[in-house]
């Protein structure tokens, strides 16, 4: 424990910079617009910095190999309803509290002419400290409290600043999360009331309430209870239909932190929360959201192989991605999860460094459509390569960030789930289908003279992408040191499940006799 | 020397940086020269090793080295490192090699192209994959090094990405590879379900403990891999499209190269195959398929690449026919022949391109021979050596297969051999059509509508076409290639010390062989059988096309559109999926699952628009409703009051 | 003749004057106001009467304060004759009234002027009402509850018809008058037959009365406390005897609209959570059902009706219905952390109503007449302060997190779920939501309903798409926008894209700015620390 | 003979309905305010009744207290009948309904 509080820093830092920024801004507004936007400028881009520095500093600090909750610090708040601060960080979190600071910078870079206005850097400010209290949280309401105030900066990034059915978007993406998370918190306070009453202590501490007894009904319930929110927010199939408009709507900024990290609160809810707190549900019902994952993984690929919206394809994209990691989460092995989490990571990575393209496409020709572009390579062959780098990474081919997570969780769910793992494995196929032939649509073929000024990347935007690229790489050859921070708290998470749940991992490696017979049937369709 | 293993994908890949952060300074040819010497210093480095590995004594032969862990999650442990063993140093040798000459080729012949920078660093990318694909220590890294080449042959042939049918060809190429590779990755899991590891070495130890099932499935699944790399039945249509890439890459990727990859890996999962001999007769099945499939469609083509592609075809599967059989060693060396031949065929029909200016019908050449004596010379030893004309290359290597054949079943003798005699035929008429017979191309002359005209070519002034040899960048390695196809057969003679290969292999594919059934006699009669159907071959081919280009009897359209496979899998296959996946969107995702959310919230905004008109403004309705409720709660408290 | 004998005995009682102190300067402050608005024989100018009315109501706030540690320290105590119970929970809403006082004056005095309307009826009005409320909550006699709420609801009558000017000032009244002596009627009469099963309108008599008998057949005590429901649901606008807010809330002059919103409920739910909890908790197993469905029903009809409106006065009427469900949650918990809860709640709500009404007096404009949500378009840019003062209450209210208005939801709910209503918690959530959809309208239309051409994306810096394509994409939005809220937002931007005709600055008095200013601070700061009005809550309840 | 408490009651239920009822038939308004007085009075008349029933005076009491209370309506009632009649002469109960939805 390291005496310096490193994560409420983390959380309050951007959100203090995002109340200061506008009384500064306003406090300079009528003296000189320039220096309210130097100042907005500065502010925003010394908070997000900062956080990255600190974000950097508590992976530094984090103790590889040890599976527990690093760095927790805990203050009372609302002592009479037994809510207190407590923020921790494991090997689960950690990652994605560092993309979540890397990616606040970028999304900053990213926004175009909006960075100078003091209103729009305050709510991404606020959004941040939003979505890193959520990943730290250990007191689950807190936890909620930060999950829920998500939706506010959004909701004015959308439809503030958004495009022409931003309205439309936000007010269905905030309604419709908002409606999800009334079971949410229902479901929390009723599971707090059960662990009241067993132990007479009311808390809100994950840890403590992972402890708690629950028949197998209210288990269930209050499983569906949770899991209704994460798969709004995630989103899961069939949950999802917000993600395509407001992903759609949103400007660049807005897109890339839903897109990269507000789909991973839900994810990560499921991860930290479901599995957690309600191991024998997730066992008893695990093969439903498996289902639903495969589902989403196939769905999504198709939806996406024909649509002709850039920003759109890349949402279904999204959404196959995030089937995924449903799958990879609910498989309840080692590798599996280990690959969800790590997939996290990467997709908010390379799905950022996607729409980023998009976006920079966008602001060249003023359409998202492929119908209106062509042969763009001959114009921008660095934007082409970047863009090859990303897709293939998104395809998952091997040697980029894709590919690792997407191995780990088929590979991990084929031990337990065979059949869901052999369908997910087509939905590779599928997404190289509508990549591909969107990258043929929009780079290949020769230039229509509409797009003769069409520029090559910027040197800004070359600036704000060559980080993600380098991740997309750098994760895809290198993933040691990453996995060996996330597999020592995976590990634990999944023993406490199969001892809680009763989950049963058959062992690789020592055949046993009951699997042989199983495998005739395995080898016998695989060979038809 | 065996510790410099690591620099054999190492050069390539350095080349492959340095293009890519400086190939646009390097310009046009240093840039091709760097990636040549690289590709050269990679050679250089694998013969070193190679010599390493030949100081061996034959049992020791194999050497790990790894480089670091990959990954590493609880009991998944995947190293990146390399296997050297004979087999392994096969490949890199050939593939190095091949490479080497055909880098050389392309400066020449992408001089005019102006991204002639990124060609060769996608040619760099491509060798270090396929390298480190042969190299591989894992089936993860080899997969690796699979999806590598993938790509790169997607980038390559899409190359000329201008032109909608290169686009879509290279599309097409790599989605059915994906198709492959999903069979390939459902192996891998399973094999590490069964065996808890994907290191060849682990695996093939742990081979006792799996039951055979299981095998046959991982067999079979890889078998899928492979046939989507190689374009075996029902995964070849990419590779004929294939040919819209520079002819170099159609040597070096879809000829030489690449599409053997498939036929490498099933050697190196020789253990498996052997405890599964029902996948073993599957892929001989579908390759003896394949080979004659291939072959029938390249008796009817024009275009000239697209011949040599289906005869590609027809060869690979000459290959799986071996390997499912069980004779590795002859796989190999069908390969290694192959690839000097065939990239040899693919490099003289590059310059016949070029010096036709991007003419590639059969039909409109002829009588090229007098005006292009080297090419011509060359690509007639190509020819006879794929034909299997003794003692050229081709004569021993096939004839290993087809004995191999028999010795497994008469049917699949037979249909190898007919291939054989159709293979000697149709090369034999695309190479009459095009250097012999009257000349067919002065007027012929095309009006320059080679949309890359700059790219590919010398883009000659739209005057007289005047053939000619290439100048020598392209010139030396059809010799070297041509000299190869000759004699490459040397390296495995079927007397017994003579069989180099077949000793040096041995201890990898651990093939305890079959021709061992034969007697030396029933051996000398196999050779003579197939000399004589490749001479009958060669015979037919001169008497029906070295005076004619007109036979239409020949060309059926059913093979001029190749069995209507492609027409089949864009009818049903594409066409389907399309409308399917329409429908979904347009119906299932805006109708249902939407409908389902703004349906609600139209339902409550309903209600709430229905309620409105009880508000009706009247003051003694408000009291009615106020008594009205208070007559419902007199009511339940009449009711709780009785009971 | 016997009467008379025991007329001769009744004994005045003594009065506890500290005890009623706050009621007392309430009610004296209002009669001192109204005797110098008579006497004084020029115009007093409406400044000193406001300065005044701050004054006493200050002055009650001390003397409630005081009370409050009274209480504390030497716990509660009943005063003038039992008729009154002073304990931390009445303290608490005495408190909540002189708070409500304070601001409800500093809003009143700007629109007084900007109205032109002289006289310190307004005001001695106002701290009339509120002394009624503070003895409602108070009281310990069902009697003195009727007293409390007679003079609590008829200056909230004059209130409401104040503004002569308009016409709906009239009609509110009158609706609101009738239908309230109606209730008031029933109230009575529920009283008296409580008072026949009883024998007595002392709420501790009562209750000792029904903790020591079993009654043979209780109906008639079932009917009492039908009707005196009634009387409840009528001033804490239940559904369905809610039907006359709308119209009242739209009609009264917006200031007199926030103070009426805040003091009623403040009565209503402090009389109604005494009784039912102190004297009828014995009955819990008859009435929970009926709070149950009263709670459904108030919270569904408020969501769902504020959903169609286009008047805001109107639409935040049906809010505070919906707000008066999620008390009801408290309530029909029927335990200790449900009363702490609701009272919680009933402070969260009452600042809350009066920061919103303060902004939309005075975007209302002279004349009281602009309150079409329309007329918000563009407040974002014009006004930012105003603007984002009024998201932060109108998201408070949807119970945004880091506001009072989270955390009051948050705690009726934990009491609903900790009584095992758990169909009731998720209903009440899911109407939340439902309402967060008008909140976020205005919020939409103040600060995204800016016309495309100007909100339209940075990224769309190659315009041709912009303009032009926009109101098509709107519109065709709007065909595919079901979500109600949506397509009317669909609807706006399509309009929005033409260009808004946007109204000039309004100007908000410096004293109404002070209101606001406590009313969002007290929302954003104990939201963020929660932990005084926590701890304050609790210790009511524990007093009670 | 005696008349028993529950005559008076009756009556007073009888007085509470037909004011009830009366205020929702009439519409104009002095008259449903009259209904409301007679309600009032119903309430008024049960509790003399239970007083005299508990012999307790307190009931008698309050009925000065509702009385009291009736009377103060009865003004601010007539006042703002009053204002809106100043607005149009012979307003009945129906005639203002400007405010709903």
């Amino acid at each position: 424990m390291s005496s310096f509080p490193y994560l409420t820093v983390l959380v309050l830092l951007p959100a203090g910079a995002a109340f200061v920024l506008p009384v500064v801004a306003s406090l300079l507004a009528p003296s000189s617009p320039q220096a309210e936007r130097r100042a907005v400028q500065v502010i925003g881009w010394a908070a997000v910095l900062a956080t990255l520095g600190v974000a950097i500093a508590v992976l530094a600090t984090f103790a590889s190999g040890s599976g527990g909750f690093q760095l927790v610090s805990s203050h009372a708040w609302i002592s009479s309803l037994g809510i207190r601060w407590t923020l921790g960080v494991d090997g689960i979190s950690l990652f994605l509290v560092l993309m979540t600071a890397l990616l606040f910078p970028i999304a900053l870079a990213a926004a175009g002419p909006r960075r100078h206005d003091p209103t729009f850097v305050a709510w991404l400010l606020l959004l941040e400290a939003g979505c890193l209290g959520s990943f730290l949280s250990l007191d689950v309401l807190v936890f909620f409290l930060f999950f829920e105030l998500t939706l506010v900066p959004v909701y004015f990034i959308m439809s503030g600043f958004g495009h022409e059915r931003r309205g439309y978007a936000a007010t269905k993406f905030f309604l419709y999360t908002l409606g999800a998370s009334a079971f949410l918190l229902v479901g929390i306070l009723a599971l707090v009331a059960i662990h009241a009453g067993q132990t007479g202590v009311t808390t809100f501490d994950v840890r403590a309430l992972a402890s708690t007894h629950l028949s197998d009904t209210a288990g269930v319930l209050l499983f569906l209870a949770f899991t209704a929110a994460f798969a709004v927010k995630a989103p899961i199939f069939p949950f999802h239909t917000w993600s395509p408009d407001a992903y759609r709507e949103s400007p660049a900024a807005g897109t890339v932190i839903l897109a990269g990290v507000m789909a991973k609160l839900g994810t990560y809810g499921i991860v930290r929360f479901d599995l957690e707190l309600f191991p024998k549900a997730v066992v008893t019902l695990a093969p439903w959201l498996l289902t639903l994952g495969v589902i989403g993984i196939i769905y999504g690929g198709v939806v996406a192989a024909v649509q002709h919206d850039l920003k759109r394809l890349v949402a279904y994209s999204s959404l196959a991605h995030i089937g995924f990691i449903v799958v990879g989460a609910f498989a309840l092995t080692g590798p599996a999860l280990s690959g969800a989490v790590l997939q996290m990571v990467n997709h908010g990575i390379y799905t950022t460094a996607l729409f980023l393209l998009v976006a920079m496409i966008y602001r060249r020709s003023g359409s998202f459509s492929v119908r209106d572009l062509t042969g763009l390579q001959a114009k921008a062959p660095v934007m082409a390569g970047m863009f090859t780098v990303v897709m293939l990474a998104s395809i998952g081919v091997p040697g980029l960030s894709g590919f690792i997570g997407e191995f780990l969780i088929l590979s991990g769910t084929f031990l337990t789930h065979r059949w869901w793992a052999v369908v997910a494995t087509g939905g590779v196929v599928i997404a190289a289908v509508y990549l591909l032939w969107a990258y043929q649509q929009v780079f290949h073929g020769k230039p229509t003279p509409a797009e003769k000024g069409f520029k090559e990347v910027s040197w800004r935007e070359s600036a704000y992408m060559a980080p993600l690229i380098a991740l997309i790489v750098l994760l895809g050859v290198f993933p040691g040191p990453v996995l060996s921070r996330i597999t020592p708290s995976v590990d634990l998470l999944v023993n406490h499940v199969e001892q809680v749940g009763h989950a049963t991992v058959p062992p690789a490696g020592q055949p046993v006799a009951n699997l042989t017979a199983k495998l005739t049937s395995a080898g016998g369709k695989a060979a038809r | 020397m065996l510790h410099a293993a690591f620099l054999i994908p190492l050069f390539p890949f350095l080349g492959f940086l340095l293009l890519t952060a400086g190939g646009r300074k390097l310009g046009n040819p240093r840039a091709g020269w760097l990636a040549t010497i690289m590709v050269l210093a990679s050679f250089v480095t694998t013969i070193v090793v190679f010599a390493g590995l030949l100081g061996r004594a034959a049992g020791a032969r194999s050497y790990d080295q790894t480089w670091y862990t990959w990954l590493s999650v609880d009991r998944l442990h995947v190293s990146a490192g390399v296997l050297i063993d004979p087999l392994s140093m096969t490949m890199a040798l050939f593939v190095t090699g091949v490479s080497t000459l055909i880098h050389l080729y392309s400066i020449g012949y992408m001089e005019h192209d102006e991204n002639f920078p990124k060609f060769f660093l996608y040619l760099n990318l491509f060798v270090s994959s396929m390298l480190i694909l042969v190299l591989a220590d894992n089936f993860l890294l080899t997969f690796l090094g699979w999806e590598g080449v993938g790509v790169c042959s997607y980038f390559l042939i899409a190359f000329w990405f201008d032109r909608p049918s290169a686009a879509s060809a290279g599309k097409k190429a790599m989605i059915f590879n994906r198709i492959g590779d999903a069979g390939f990755l459902l192996a891998m899991f399973l094999t590490f379900e069964r065996t808890g590891s994907l290191q060849y070495r682990t695996v093939f130890a742990q081979l006792g403990h799996v039951g055979t099932p299981s095998l046959t499935a991982i067999a079979l699944l890889l078998f899928l891999g492979a046939a989507g790399k190689s374009a075996q039945l029902p995964l070849y249509p990419w590779l004929a499209d294939a040919m819209e890439g520079p002819t170099p890459v159609s040597a070096l990727i879809h000829a030489a190269t690449m599409v053997t990859a498939g036929v490498y890996l099933m050697c190196r999962i020789a253990p498996i195959l052997h405890l599964a001999p029902d996948a073993a007769h599957v892929v001989a099945i579908v390759g003896a398929a394949t080979a004659f499939l291939g072959a029938t469609i390249a008796c009817a083509q024009d275009d000239i690449k697209k011949i040599l592609a289906y005869s590609t075809i027809s060869q690979l599967g000459y290959m799986f026919l071996a390997a499912g059989v069980g004779a590795y060693v002859a796989a190999i060396f069908l390969m290694l022949t192959h690839a000097f031949y065939k990239a040899l065929l693919f490099l003289g029909a590059g310059s016949v391109i070029h010096a036709m200016d991007d003419e590639q019908d059969t039909k409109r050449f002829g009588a090229l021979a007098r005006l292009m004596p080297v090419t011509s010379v060359t690509f007639l030893i190509g020819w006879l050596s794929i034909g299997g004309v003794p003692p050229f290359s081709g004569f021993w290597s096939k004839g290993d297969v087809l004995m191999n054949a028999y010795s497994l079943s008469p049917v699949l003798y037979a249909v190898a051999a007919l291939t054989a005699l159709l293979t000697a035929y149709y090369l034999g008429r695309c190479y009459l059509l095009t250097f012999s017979g009257q000349q067919r191309w002065s007027e012929a002359r095309r009006s320059g509508d080679g949309t890359h005209g700059a790219a590919e070519g010398d883009g000659s002034p739209a005057g007289a076409l005047h053939p000619h040899d290439p100048g020598w960048v392209m010139r030396l390695p059809l010799v070297v290639l041509a000299a190869a196809s000759a004699v490459a057969g040397i390296i495995n003679l079927p007397f017994h010390p003579l069989d180099y290969l077949e000793r040096w292999l041995t201890p990898v594919v651990g093939s305890e062989l079959l021709q061992l059934h034969f007697s030396t006699g029933a051996q000398w009669a196999f050779a003579l059988g197939d000399a004589v159907l490749a001479a009958f071959g060669v015979a037919i081919a001169l008497g029906l096309w070295r005076s004619t280009s007109e036979h239409a009897e020949l060309e059926p359209a059913f093979l001029r559109r190749a069995w209507y496979v492609d027409w089949a899998y864009d009818r049903f296959l594409a066409h389907g999926s399309t409308e399917l996946a329409e429908v979904t969107s347009a119906d299932v995702e805006t109708k249902v699952i939407d409908g389902a959310v703004n349906g609600f919230g139209a339902l409550v905004a309903g209600a709430g628009r229905r309620l409105r008109r009880v508000q009706t403004g009247y003051v003694r309705n408000y009291a009615l409703g106020l008594l009205g409720g208070l007559v419902v709660l007199l009511a339940y408290v009449a009711v709780r009051a009785v009971s | 003749m016997s009467l008379l004998a025991v007329a001769g005995t009744i004994a005045t009682p003594h009065i506890d004057y500290t005890a009623i102190m706050p009621e007392l300067i309430c009610i004296g402050g209002a009669l001192l106001l109204l005797l110098a608005g008579a006497l004084s024989v020029r115009q007093i100018p409406t400044g000193v009467y406001t300065a005044a009315t701050l004054a006493i109501s200050v002055a009650a706030l001390v003397a409630s304060l005081v009370l409050w540690h009274i209480v504390q320290l030497h716990g509660a105590f009943a005063a003038v004759a039992k008729s009154l119970d002073i304990d931390g929970f009445s303290v608490a809403f005495v408190v909540l009234s002189s708070c409500i006082l304070v601001v409800a004056a500093l809003v009143a005095d700007g629109y007084l002027r900007r109205e032109g309307i002289a006289g310190p009826e307004y005001h001695a009005l106002a701290l009339l009402a509120a002394s009624g409320a503070m003895f409602m909550a108070a009281a310990n006699d069902l009697i003195v509850i009727f007293l409390g709420l007679e003079i609590m609801s008829i200056p909230l009558y004059i209130l409401a018809g104040l503004d002569q000017r308009r016409q709906e000032s009239g009609e509110a009244a009158m609706k609101y008058f009738v239908l309230g002596a109606f209730s008031s009627a029933i109230f009575v009469y529920g009283i008296a037959l409580t008072y026949g099963a009883t024998g007595s309108t002392n709420l501790a008599q009562i209750a000792s009365y029904l903790a020591n008998n079993v009654l043979t057949s209780n109906g008639l005590l079932l009917a009492g406390l039908a009707l005196l429901l009634v009387g409840f649901g009528f001033k804490i606008a239940a559904v369905p005897f809610h039907m006359w807010t709308p119209d009242v809330y739209q009609g009264a002059p917006t200031p007199a609209t926030g103070f009426m919103a805040a003091i009623a409920k403040v009565g209503g739910f402090a009389a109604l959570l005494r009784v039912f909890f102190s004297s009828l908790s014995t009955l819990a197993v008859d009435w929970k059902p009926i709070l149950f469905v009263l709670a459904i029903l108030t919270l569904v009809t408020g969501a769902v009706l504020g959903l169609v409106q286009r008047d805001i006065k109107r639409m935040l009427a049906y809010s505070s219905i919906n707000h008066a469900g999620f008390i009801l949650l408290g309530l029909q918990a029927a335990a200790a952390s449900g009363i702490a809860a609701s009272l919680y709640y009933v402070f969260v709500y009452a600042f809350l109503v009066l920061g919103s009404f303060t902004v939309i007096a005075f975007v209302g404009e002279r004349g009281d007449r602009h309150h079409e949500i329309e007329g918000y378009r563009g407040l974002g840019r014009r006004q930012p302060v105003l603007a984002l003062a009024f998201a932060i209450l109108l998201l408070a209210q949807a119970g945004a997190p880091f506001t009072t208005g989270f955390l009051g939801k948050l705690y009726v709910v934990q009491a609903a779920v900790q009584a095992h209503s758990y169909a009731l918690a998720v209903i009440a959530m899911l109407s939340g939501a439902v309402a967060a959809a008008f909140y976020l309208r205005v919020v939409f239309v103040m600060y995204g309903g800016a016309p495309a051409a100007q909100a339209a994306p940075a990224e769309s810096i190659a315009g041709d798409g912009g303009g032009a394509g926009t109101a098509a994409d709107a519109s065709s939005g709007l065909a595919t926008a079901a979500v109600a809220v949506a397509a009317e937002v669909g609807t706006e931007v399509a309009s929005a894209a033409g260009g808004d005709a946007a109204p000039d600055r309004v100007e908000v008095p410096a004293l109404a700015q002070v209101g606001l200013f406590l009313t969002v601070a007290f929302t954003v700061v104990l939201g963020i620390w929660p932990a005084p009005l926590f701890d304050f809550v609790h210790a009511a309840q524990l007093l009670f | 003979m005696t008349v028993s408490a529950s005559w008076y009651l009756t009556l007073a239920a009888a007085m509470f309905t037909i004011g009830a009822v009366g205020l929702l038939v009439r519409r104009n308004v002095l008259v449903m305010f009259m209904c409301v007085e007679l309600m009032l009075n119903a309430a008024n008349l049960t509790f003399v009744t239970f007083a005299r029933e508990l012999d307790d005076i307190g009931g008698q009491a309050v009925v000065f207290f509702v009385l009291v209370v009736a009377a103060a309506e009865v003004v601010v009632g007539l006042g703002i009948i009053v204002a809106i009649y100043r607005r149009r002469l012979g307003a009945t109960a129906d005639d203002v309904h400007v405010l709903k939805g």
